[in-house]
C-alpha cells in the first residue's frame, strides 16, 4: 500500500519544534509539522520560505481604492452628470469617503481569500485525518510528519527523537 | 479520528454547490425574461384582429386619419367607432369580426384594446413635440405598415429613452418624413446639424422633469 | 365614456399596495386602452378646455372658469372679466369642484328618508298643488337662500301670478339685513355702498370683514392691494375697529380690538382717536367700512361721515330683490297654515335662529320638499327630499355684487338623479320647462354666445344711483354687561355649507391656523379672567341656552367678548363633516344674529385637542417675514448673500424664479387651496394633523408681533444651493436646468434627509397612504400631474406641469415662452396678485421687475441658499399722530 | 500584563481546550440560558410582528413627521453601530498593541460587533418610506441609468457599514476556523461533525498554514483598526453635513467615535460579567480584565463629556441666532430632561470608577454599563430629534412624541441582539481557545 507520510507524535511545542529542526538537518525535504496553535519559527524549520499575504492584500488595497474613485467619477461626471445642490458634477472630496472603504474591503477580502487559497483550503478529506489519534493535533498533541522519504528509514529517524507514538500515514 | 468526509462525500459536496449555483441563475434568468421590457406584453390579443399591415401597408391609410390628435396633444388619439364606421359602413360591413365595432357604435360602449404601448404612471409621454422636433412614428413604434397585428418594438425602458435623448441627431427626420414608415433619417451630417439645432440643449433633454412631475 | 388618461394616472395609487409587497411588481398589470364610442366635437384628448360659469358662495356670484379635462371638471381658476373675480378665487371657489365630486352627495330622491322615485315626488306635489289651486296658493310657501338668480327671480314671479297667495320667504344665514336697514335709514331705500377702495387715501374699517367674507371681496382684495402700493411716499393707511380676528385686522396699520357695542359707542362718543382718525380720513379721502355686526343705526351713521368725507363710494340696488322674512313663515307654519313648503337649498333646519325652532315647526307641515346637494339636516326632516344639481350641472345665472350678471352653464352631465332648482320651480309654475330654456328665455336680448365665451353679460351691472341723505337718530350703543358673543361666519365652511369638504376642513384658518374645528376665541385678557388657556373649555350662557365649546386664545380678540365661527356640529354633513367642532347656530337669535351681550362665560372640566399647522406663533427675534414703515423703505437692509467656493452653475435657458409680495398678501389661503386641488394634493384628517403631518405645499405662516398680525406664504424656495439635493442618496431631489428644484417621486425612497436639511421645512411625506380611494374623487384629479404613493417625499414644484405644457407649445412654434404664459396656481388663485412667477432670464418679466424692488429679500439668505422665491418686504404706514393700536 | 493571565497557571492544553468547548458541546443547556433564550425569542417575534407592521402600514405609524421627519430608527441605528465598535477595537486595536489580556474577551466581543452592527445595519432600511426599494442606494448597473448620488453621506452610510460589518465577519471567522476544528475534532455526534467540519475548512493546523493565517490576521488587524475609527466618523457625518444646528458640527466625528467606544465597552460589560458568572470562566475572564475596560469606559467618557461641552461653547461662541437657540432649547426645552439624564448617565454616574473598590465589584460595574447604555441611547435620541423639532423656522415647530410601535422596535431590537448572543454562545466557543493555549504556554515558560 501506498503511504502518504510517516507521522509521529508529541507532547509539546519545543519537542516538535526540536524534531522539525533535526529532521531539516538531517535532510528530510518535504516535513509537515501540526500544532494546536501557532508556534515561532516552527514554519521555517519546516522549509517555509515566501510569504506572500501582504502583497496579496497591498495588491487588494490599490485595486478597491482606485477602482472605487473611478466608479464614482464615472457615473457622477460621464454616465450621468446631475446638478445636486449646485455642487460640481466632479465634487472629489465627497468621493473620499467611498474610496477609502472600498479599499479596505477589497484588500481584506483579497488577504482572506489569498490565505485560504496558498492553504489550499477548504478540503475536508485529507489523509493525515486516517491516523486516528490526529484528532489530538486541535487539543493538545503535535505531530511531524515525513513524506517522500523511505518509510522504514523514515521511522527509524523518527524513533530517535524519542516520540509518544509513531503511525503510517495511508493515502 | 475517522476521516468525517470520505472523497465521495467530498465530491457530493461540491456537485451540490455547483447545482445551487445553476438554479440560482436559473431561477434569475426567468425573472429577468418577466419584466415589462422583455415580457409577452408585445403582442397580446385584441378585441377585434386589426390590422396596421393592412390598412396602414396595404391601403395606405395616413396614421392621422386614426390617430388624429397625434399632432396636437400629448396623446396620440385611438379612433372612435365612428371613425371605423366611415369605412366599415359599406367595406366588410357585415363582417362577423367587426361585430364588436358595430356594437359599440349601436350602443355607445367602447371598444376595450389592450394597451400595447404602456408606460409608467409618472412617466410623461408627448407625442406632438416629439413629431414636431422630427421623431418619427417609426422610431419608437417600428414598421406598424408590417404587423398584421400590433406589437411593440422598443423596451420603453427609461435607458432606452435616455438613448435618444442623450443623442438626439441620428434619429430625427425632415418634417415631411415622420409619418413616413419606409424613410431614413437624412444621412448628410449638415442637414442632420440643422435637424438636431431645432432641440434644447442636451442638458435640458435629460433633465428630471422632462418626463417625470 | 372613461378617459383613458384617468385610469392611466391612478394606477400608480392603486398598483402602491401591490407594488409595495412585490417590491416593484415584476410585471405590470394589462390595461385597456378605451376610446371615445362617438367623439365629441373638438375634444383633444390630454388638453384641457375651460368653460366661464359662476357661484354663490357669500350671497353674490363669483366667475369663474372652470378646467375640463376629458369632460371631467378638474379645477377652478377665477375670470379676469367678471368683476366678483377679476381673475381671482376665494377658497370656497376652489373647493366648490370637490364639492361636485364628493361621493357623499345626495343620490336619489326620498320620501321619509326611504329612497322613492321622482314620479313619485311629481305626482305627491300635483296632488298638492291641485288642492291649492282652489285656495289661490293658501298654504303654499316657498323658502329660497340664494336669489340673485334673475331667472330664479322670474320664476317666483311664475309661481306667483299662479298662485296669487303663496308667499315666497327667504333665509340666508349669512343675510346683509343689517346694512340693507341701515341703508333704508339713511336714504329711504335698502342699497348696498360699492366702495371704491382704490381711490380711498385712508380706510376706517368699522368691523367691516371687507376682505374676509364680503360679497365683493375678492374685488375688495384686488383694489386694497393697489391701494396699498406706495406711490410717492405715500399709500393708503388702514384703521381696524374690529370685534373679531379677520383679515382686515391683520392688515391694519392702527387695530383696535373692542366689542361691536364698544365700536358703536366710540363711534357716538368721539374721543381723541377718532378725532386723529377723522383728521387723516378728511385730509386723504378716506372712506368708513361698517360691518354687518353693526346696528342699522350705525351703518346709517357711517353713510352720512363718508358723505361728509365726500367717500369714494357708489350706492346700487342690491343684486337680489327682498322677500318675505323667516320667522314669518315658522309662525304659519307652527299655525299649521302651510300646506306645501317647498325650500329651494339651505338648511333651515340646521342654521335658522335657534328661538324660531324652525324643526318643531316643520313636523306641522302637511307636504314639505327639500333640494339640496346633501341630504343633510333638513332633507332628513322634510316630507320629500330632493338631490340638487351641482352648479357645474346644470343651467343657470348669478348676479355679481355690482349687480353684473353671468350665466351659470353646466360643464357635465348630472352626475346623479339631482335637479336644478329651476325645474323644481318650473314643476310648480306648471311650465315645465328645461333649466335651458327658462336661461335663455331670461336672456333673450343678449349676445348669447359671448356672454357664455366670456363668463358675463356685458353692461349688466346695476347703476349707480342718486341718494340723498334723510334724518335718523344716532345709534345707541347697549350698554355693555357680562359677555359678548359675536358670531360670524367661518372663513372656511361658512355657514356650514362646505363641513363636508375636506379641503376646506383641513384649510388652515387665516388667524388661528385652526384646521378641522371651531373654538370660542378669547383675548389673552379674558382668558386670564377666566383662568383658561387654548383647549380649555368654557361653557356659555346666553340667555336661556347654553352651549359647551373649546377655548382658542388669540391676541386679535376683543376682551370680554367670544367670538364663535358659524357652521360646525353639523350632525348630516357626510363622513367629513359630521361632529366637527360645535354648533353656533344653537345660541343665534334672529334679533341679535352677529352680536349678543350678556353671556355668562365659566370654565368648565375637559380639555380638548386642537389640530393646528403652526405650534409657535413668535418670530423669536428671527427676520423671516420682514416689514418696514413707509418712511424707511429706502433704508431697507435686504442682506442679499455672498461669494460660494463653488463656481455657481449656468443657466442659460429659462431661470424660473417667484416674488411674493407680503405686502399685498392678506393671508386669504387662496394660494393654499388652489395649489392643493391642482396638483393632486391629498388630506390627512385631524389626527394626522395634530401628528403634524399635513401635506400643503404652499402655507401661509403666521406671526404675531405687538398688535400686528403678519401673513408670509412659504412654498419650496428652490433654493440654487439646495440643501435638500446633496444629501438624497437616490438623486431624488435634484436640479434641473431651468433652476428647479425637481423631487422625482418614482426615484424617492423616503429617507427624508432632504426634508430634515430644508431649513423653510416646506418637504411634505407621505407617511401613510393618504390619498382617497372613491371613485369619484379619483375624476377630480389632475391628469398632468403623477398621484403620490406613500412613503415618498413631496413638494412645491412651481407647477412644473404648467411649466412643460407652455415649454411644449413654445417649442412647437419654435419660440421662447413668454411672460406670464406660465402662471401657477397659487399665483393664479391669489386675489391681490401678491405673488409674481417668471423668468429671471428675461430683464422685463414682471418677476425680474419684482425682484429689483428696494424691499426684495431672501428668506434665511444668511444661509447661502440662494432661493429662486425671494421675497418683498411687507409696508406699514402708522399714522405718526396715533399713538395706540 | 501577566497577572492577567496568571490564574492560567492552573491549566493544560487539554483542560482549557475541553473547558471552553465543552460549553458548546455540552448536551443540556443550564436553566439561566434556557429562561433568558425563552424571553430573548419572545421580544424577537414583537421585533418581527412590528416590522410586518411597519412595511403594511408605513412609516406613519411611528411618531416621526415634519419637522422632526427622523425618530428612533436612526437613533436606534446610531446606538448599535456605537456598540458594534467595541468588538473590533479589542481584537484589532488591542492586537496591535500587543494586549495579550484581550484574548479572552475579544471572540465574543467581536460577536457581539457582528451583532450589533447588523441589528444597525437593518433600522435604515426600516426607515426609509420605501424599504423594497433600499438596494437603490447600491451601485449597480440598471435600466434606469442611474447612480447613487455620491454626495449624500447615507450612501457613504451604506458603504461604511457594510465594509465594516464584512470585515469583521472576515476576522471573526478567519479566528474561528482552528477552534472549530477543535470543536469538530472533540464532536460527540455524526451531525455535529459534519457542521463544524464543514465550518473548520479541513483546517489542519500545518505548521505553513498557520504562519499564513498569522500574517492576514495581523494585517486584517491593520486593516480594522482605520476602519474602526471610519465608521462612526461617518456616521456622524450623516449629521454633521446638514446645516441644521444641532446636527452641523465639526466635532461629532471623534466625540462619535469615543461615544460609540463608550457604549461598545459598556456593553462588553453587560455581557461579560454574567458571562463569566453562568459558565464560570473567572479564570479567564479576570477582574483584572473588567478593571482595563472599566478605564477605558471612564477615559471615553470623559471625552464624550469634553463632546457635551464644546458643543454648548462653540455655539455661543459663534454668536449664530440659530446655534445659540438650539442650545438653549436643548438645555431647557421640551426636551430639557433627556438633555440632563444624559449628562447624569454618562458623565456623573461613570465617575464612580475612579475608586478601584469599584471597578473591581463586577456587579457594580455591571450596574454602570447599563446606565452608561441607557445615556448613550438617550444621546443619539436627543441629537437626532431634538436638534430638529426647533429648527429655522418658527413656524414649522414641532414636537416628536414616539408612539407604541416605535418602542416595540427599540425593545425588540434588544431582544433579537440577546436571541442572537445566547445562540452564539451554545453553538461557538465563546473563547478563542487556540489562544488561550498560546497564554498558557508563556505561562509555562514565565
Amino acid at each position: 500500500m501506498s503511504l502518504y507520510g510517516v507521522m509521529a507524535e508529541f507532547g509539546g511545542a519545543e519537542a516538535l519544534l526540536a524534531a522539525a529542526r533535526e529532521a531539516h538537518e538531517s535532510g528530510y525535504g518535504d516535513i509537515e509539522a501540526y500544532s494546536p496553535f501557532p508556534i515561532e519559527g516552527l514554519p521555517e524549520a519546516t522549509g517555509f520560505r515566501r510569504n506572500w499575504i501582504p502583497a496579496i492584500v497591498l495588491a487588494g488595497g490599490l485595486a478597491g481604492g482606485i477602482g472605487g474613485y473611478l466608479m464614482q467619477w464615472y457615473s457622477a461626471v460621464l454616465s450621468y452628470p446631475i446638478n445636486s445642490g449646485g455642487k460640481p458634477p466632479h465634487s472629489w472630496p465627497e468621493f473620499i469617503p467611498v474610496t477609502f472603504e472600498l479599499t479596505v474591503l477589497v484588500a481584506a477580502i483579497a488577504g482572506v481569500v489569498g490565505m485560504l487559497a496558498l492553504n489550499g483550503l477548504p478540503r475536508l478529506y485529507h489523509p493525515v485525518f486516517n491516523v486516528r489519534e490526529f484528532d489530538l493535533a486541535s487539543r493538545n498533541r503535535f505531530f511531524l510528519c515525513l513524506r517522500h522519504a523511505d518509510a522504514q528509514c523514515a521511522r527509524d529517524f523518527l524513533r530517535g527523537l524519542e516520540p509518544l507514538g509513531i503511525w503510517d500515514v495511508p493515502v | 479520528m475517522p476521516q468525517i468526509f470520505g472523497p465521495p462525500a467530498v465530491l457530493g459536496i461540491k456537485l451540490s454547490l455547483v447545482a445551487i449555483a445553476l438554479t440560482a441563475s436559473a431561477a434569475w434568468i426567468t425573472f429577468y425574461k418577466a419584466l415589462p421590457a422583455q415580457s409577452g406584453l408585445a403582442s397580446p390579443q385584441q378585441p377585434i384582429p386589426f390590422s396596421h399591415k393592412h390598412h396602414v401597408g396595404d391601403d395606405g391609410i395616413d396614421c392621422r386619419y386614426c390617430h388624429w390628435s397625434v399632432e396636437k396633444a400629448s396623446f396620440a388619439g385611438i379612433p372612435s367607432a365612428q371613425v371605423c364606421l366611415t369605412c366599415h359602413s359599406q367595406l366588410f360591413n357585415d363582417a362577423p369580426m367587426l361585430e364588436p365595432l358595430r356594437e359599440s357604435a349601436r350602443t355607445g360602449a367602447p371598444i376595450r384594446w389592450v394597451r400595447v404601448h404602456d408606460l409608467p404612471d409618472f412617466v410623461f409621454f408627448d407625442h406632438s413635440i416629439h413629431l414636431a422636433k422630427g421623431v418619427g412614428c417609426v422610431e419608437c413604434h417600428g414598421r406598424v405598415d408590417r404587423m398584421p397585428r400590433i406589437e411593440r418594438v422598443a423596451s420603453l425602458e427609461m435607458q432606452w429613452c435616455l438613448g435618444c435623448h442623450r443623442d438626439p441627431a441620428p434619429h430625427l427626420r425632415l418634417p415631411q418624413d415622420v409619418f413616413d414608415m419606409a424613410s431614413k433619417p437624412p444621412q448628410d451630417p449638415r442637414v442632420r446639424a440643422q435637424l438636431a439645432a431645432r432641440l434644447l440643449p442636451k442638458q435640458r433633454l435629460t433633465d428630471c422633469s422632462t418626463c417625470h412631475r | 365614456m372613461s378617459p383613458i388618461r384617468l385610469t392611466r394616472r391612478n394606477f400608480l395609487k392603486l398598483g402602491a399596495a401591490a407594488a409595495a409587497l412585490a417590491t416593484g411588481a415584476c410585471s405590470r398589470p394589462r390595461e385597456a386602452i378605451v376610446p371615445y364610442a362617438h367623439q365629441p366635437e373638438n375634444e383633444l384628448p390630454g388638453v384641457p378646455r375651460f368653460y366661464a360659469t359662476a357661484a354663490c358662495f357669500v350671497g353674490a356670484a363669483e366667475g369663474m372658469l372652470v378646467e375640463s379635462n376629458a369632460g371631467r371638471p378638474t379645477k377652478v381658476e377665477g375670470n379676469p372679466g367678471h368683476p366678483g373675480s377679476l381673475g381671482a378665487t376665494s377658497v370656497h371657489g376652489q373647493a366648490s369642484v370637490l364639492e361636485l365630486w364628493d361621493p357623499e352627495r345626495s343620490k336619489v330622491p326620498r320620501q321619509r328618508g326611504q329612497p322613492a322615485t321622482r314620479g313619485a315626488l311629481e305626482r305627491d306635489i300635483a296632488d298638492a298643488l291641485v288642492r291649492l289651486r282652489e285656495r289661490g296658493g293658501e298654504g303654499l310657501r316657498l323658502l329660497v337662500r340664494d336669489a340673485s338668480s334673475p331667472t330664479l327671480a322670474r320664476q317666483l314671479d311664475g309661481v306667483v301670478e299662479r298662485f296669487p297667495r303663496a308667499l315666497v320667504h327667504r333665509w340666508d344665514p349669512l343675510h346683509r339685513d343689517r346694512s340693507r336697514e341701515g341703508a333704508r335709514l339713511a336714504f329711504g331705500r335698502p342699497l348696498e355702498p360699492l366702495y371704491r377702495i382704490e381711490q380711498a387715501g385712508a380706510i376706517l374699517s368699522l368691523d367691516s370683514r371687507f376682505l374676509d367674507d364680503h360679497p365683493y371681496r375678492l374685488n375688495h382684495a384686488r383694489q386694497f392691494a393697489r391701494a396699498r402700493m406706495p406711490r410717492d411716499g405715500r399709500m393708503c393707511r388702514l384703521y381696524a375697529l374690529e370685534s373679531a380676528p379677520s383679515l382686515v385686522g391683520a392688515m391694519a396699520d392702527h387695530r383696535f380690538a373692542m366689542s361691536v357695542p364698544a365700536i358703536e359707542a366710540w363711534l357716538v362718543e368721539k374721543n381723541a382717536a377718532y378725532d386723529t382718525i377723522f383728521k387723516d380720513l378728511k385730509q386723504n379721502r378716506g372712506v368708513i367700512l361698517a360691518g354687518e355686526a353693526l346696528s342699522p343705526q350705525a351703518h346709517a351713521l357711517a353713510h352720512r361721515l363718508n358723505a361728509e368725507l365726500g367717500a369714494p363710494v357708489a350706492y346700487i340696488e342690491p343684486s337680489e330683490r327682498e322677500l318675505r322674512p323667516l320667522p314669518e313663515l315658522v309662525q304659519a307654519m307652527r299655525g299649521g297654515a302651510v300646506e306645501l313648503l317647498v325650500i329651494l337649498d339651505g338648511n333651515p333646519a340646521y342654521d335658522a335662529p335657534a328661538e324660531l325652532d324652525f324643526t318643531a315647526a316643520l313636523a306641522r307641515v302637511a307636504l314639505s320638499v327639500h333640494l339640496s346637494l346633501y341630504d343633510d339636516e333638513t332633507s332628513a326632516r322634510c316630507t320629500w327630499h330632493l338631490p340638487s344639481t351641482h352648479f357645474m350641472e346644470h343651467w343657470s345665472d348669478a348676479r355679481a355684487f355690482d349687480g353684473t350678471a353671468a350665466i351659470v352653464q353646466p360643464l357635465i352631465a348630472p352626475l346623479y338623479a339631482g335637479v336644478s332648482p329651476h325645474e323644481l320651480l318650473s314643476l310648480l309654475s306648471g311650465e315645465h320647462k328645461s333649466a335651458y330654456d327658462l336661461v335663455r328665455e331670461t336672456w333673450r336680448h343678449i349676445d348669447w354666445d359671448a356672454a357664455l365665451r366670456q363668463g358675463v353679460i356685458r353692461g349688466s351691472a346695476s347703476r349707480p344711483l342718486q341718494v340723498s341723505l334723510r334724518g335718523f337718530s344716532r345709534p345707541k350703543p347697549a350698554p355693555e354687561q357680562g359677555w359678548q358673543v359675536r358670531f360670524v361666519a367661518d372663513e372656511a365652511v361658512l355657514d356650514g355649507r362646505f363641513a363636508n369638504s375636506a379641503w376646506l376642513q383641513e384649510l388652515p384658518r387665516a388667524d388661528s391656523k385652526l384646521t378641522w374645528d371651531n373654538a370660542a376665541l378669547v383675548s389673552p385678557n379674558s382668558a386670564k379672567v377666566l383662568g383658561v388657556a387654548t383647549g380649555d373649555v368654557l361653557d356659555i350662557l346666553l340667555g336661556a341656552r347654553t352651549l359647551r365649546a373649546p377655548a382658542w386664545v388669540t391676541p386679535a380678540q376683543a376682551d370680554m367678548s367670544l367670538t364663535l365661527p358659524l357652521g360646525y356640529g353639523r350632525s348630516r354633513a357626510g363622513a367629513i363633516g359630521n361632529g366637527v367642532g360645535i354648533d353656533a347656530f344653537t345660541l343665534r337669535t334672529h334679533a341679535e344674529p352677529w352680536s349678543a351681550g350678556g353671556a355668562q362665560v365659566t370654565k368648565a372640566p375637559g380639555r380638548h385637542e386642537f389640530a393646528t399647522t403652526q405650534n409657535h406663533a413668535r418670530m423669536e427675534g428671527r427676520e423671516l417675514a420682514r416689514h418696514v414703515g413707509l418712511a424707511h423703505i429706502d433704508s431697507f437692509a435686504s442682506k442679499k448673500p455672498n461669494t460660494s467656493l463653488y463656481p455657481g452653475w449656468p443657466y442659460d435657458g429659462y431661470r424660473w424664479a417667484m416674488s411674493i409680495d407680503l405686502n399685498a398678501c392678506i393671508g386669504c389661503n387662496a394660494c393654499t387651496i388652489a395649489c392643493q386641488a391642482e396638483n393632486n394634493i391629498p388630506t390627512v384628517g385631524k389626527e394626522q394633523v395634530i401628528a403634524g403631518r399635513e401635506m400643503h405645499w404652499i402655507r401661509v405662516d403666521r406671526y404675531y408681533e405687538e398688535r400686528r398680525t403678519l401673513f408670509q406664504p412659504v412654498p419650496c424656495m428652490h433654493c440654487e444651493n439646495a440643501p435638500c439635493e446633496y444629501v438624497c442618496p437616490v438623486e431624488a431631489s435634484v436640479h434641473d436646468s431651468e433652476g428647479l428644484n425637481v423631487q422625482v417621486y418614482n426615484r424617492c425612497v423616503g429617507t427624508r434627509f432632504c426634508s430634515q436639511n430644508c431649513p423653510y421645512k416646506v418637504r411634505r411625506f407621505n407617511f401613510l397612504d393618504y390619498q382617497r380611494k372613491e371613485e369619484e374623487l379619483k375624476a377630480q384629479r389632475n391628469p398632468e400631474v403623477t398621484v403620490r404613493m406613500r412613503g415618498v417625499m413631496e413638494k412645491c414644484t412651481y407647477c412644473v406641469q404648467r411649466i412643460t405644457r407652455a415649454r411644449i407649445e413654445a417649442e412647437k412654434q419654435g419660440r421662447r415662452i413668454g411672460d406670464g404664459e406660465v402662471v401657477t396656481a397659487c399665483q393664479a388663485a391669489c386675489p391681490t396678485s401678491a405673488i409674481v412667477f417668471g423668468d429671471l432670464n428675461d430683464k422685463e418679466s414682471e418677476v425680474s421687475k419684482a425682484k429689483t424692488s428696494p424691499l426684495d429679500y431672501d428668506l434665511l439668505g444668511e444661509l447661502n441658499t440662494r432661493p429662486r422665491t425671494s421675497y418683498a418686504a411687507r409696508i406699514v404706514n402708522r399714522n405718526p399722530e396715533l399713538k395706540d393700536g | 500584563m501577566a497577572d492577567v493571565a496568571a490564574p492560567l497557571r492552573r491549566w493544560s492544553y487539554a483542560s482549557v481546550s475541553d473547558k471552553i468547548a465543552d460549553i458548546v458541546l455540552a448536551r443540556r443547556a443550564s436553566w439561566p440560558w434556557v429562561v433568558a433564550f425563552l424571553i430573548s425569542m419572545i421580544g424577537t417575534v414583537a421585533f418581527v410582528g412590528a416590522i410586518g407592521w411597519l412595511f403594511l402600514r408605513g412609516i406613519g405609524i411611528w411618531g416621526v413627521n415634519i419637522p422632526t421627519a427622523w425618530g428612533f430608527a436612526i437613533a436606534n441605528f446610531v446606538w448599535w453601530i456605537g456598540i458594534g465598535h467595541a468588538g473590533t477595537f479589542i481584537s484589532a486595536i488591542l492586537l496591535l498593541l500587543r494586549q495579550t489580556w484581550r484574548t479572552s474577551i475579544n471572540r465574543f466581543a467581536e460577536a457581539m460587533t457582528l451583532f450589533a452592527a447588523g441589528i444597525a445595519g437593518i433600522f435604515p432600511i426600516l426607515h426609509l418610506g420605501r424599504p423594497w426599494f433600499f438596494y437603490w442606494l447600491v451601485p449597480y448597473p440598471n435600466v434606469m441609468e442611474l447612480w447613487p448620488q455620491w454626495r449624500s453621506a447615507l450612501v457613504w452610510d451604506i458603504f461604511a457599514i457594510s465594509t465594516y460589518l464584512i470585515v469583521s465577519l472576515l476576522f471573526w471567522y478567519i479566528g474561528l476556523v482552528p477552534d472549530l476544528a477543535t470543536l469538530r475534532d472533540r464532536a460527540g455526534t455524526r451531525a455535529r461533525q459534519v457542521v463544524y467540519g464543514l465550518l473548520a475548512l479541513g483546517w489542519r493546523g500545518e505548521a505553513r498554514h498557520w504562519a499564513r493565517f498569522e500574517t492576514v490576521y495581523l494585517l486584517l488587524a491593520g486593516l480594522a483598526t482605520p476602519l474602526v475609527v471610519s465608521v462612526h466618523s461617518v456616521v456622524s457625518l450623516d449629521f454633521a453635513i446638514a446645516i441644521v444646528p444641532g446636527y452641523h458640527s465639526t466635532v461629532f466625528p471623534p466625540y462619535f467615535v469615543a461615544g460609540a467606544l463608550f457604549s461598545g465597552f459598556a456593553m462588553v460589560l453587560t455581557l461579560a460579567i454574567p458571562l463569566r458568572h453562568f459558565f464560570r470562566l473567572h479564570d479567564f475572564i479576570t477582574d483584572r480584565h473588567l478593571e482595563n475596560a472599566a478605564k477605558i469606559l471612564l477615559a471615553c467618557g470623559w471625552i464624550v463629556a469634553y463632546g457635551y461641552f464644546i458643543e454648548t461653547f462653540t455655539a455661543f461662541y459663534s454668536g449664530d441666532e440659530f446655534e445659540i437657540a438650539m442650545v438653549k432649547d436643548r438645555l431647557l426645552g421640551f426636551y430639557g430632561p433627556v438633555y440632563w439624564t444624559v449628562l447624569a448617565c454618562n458623565i456623573v454616574v461613570p465617575q464612580i470608577l475612579w475608586w478601584r473598590a469599584a471597578r473591581r465589584s463586577a456587579w457594580t460595574l455591571l450596574a454602570v454599563s447599563l446606565v452608561v447604555n441607557l445615556g448613550m441611547w438617550l444621546e443619539r435620541v436627543m441629537i437626532v430629534v431634538q436638534s430638529m423639532h426647533h429648527d429655522f423656522m418658527p413656524s414649522a415647530w414641532g414636537n416628536f412624541i414616539p408612539t407604541a410601535w416605535d418602542w416595540i422596535t427599540f425593545f425588540g431590537s434588544i431582544a433579537f441582539f440577546a436571541f442572537l448572543f445566547l445562540l452564539f454562545v451554545r453553538a461557538l466557543p465563546a473563547i478563542s481557545i487556540f489562544e488561550m493555549r498560546e497564554l498558557v504556554l508563556e505561562e509555562k515558560k514565565s
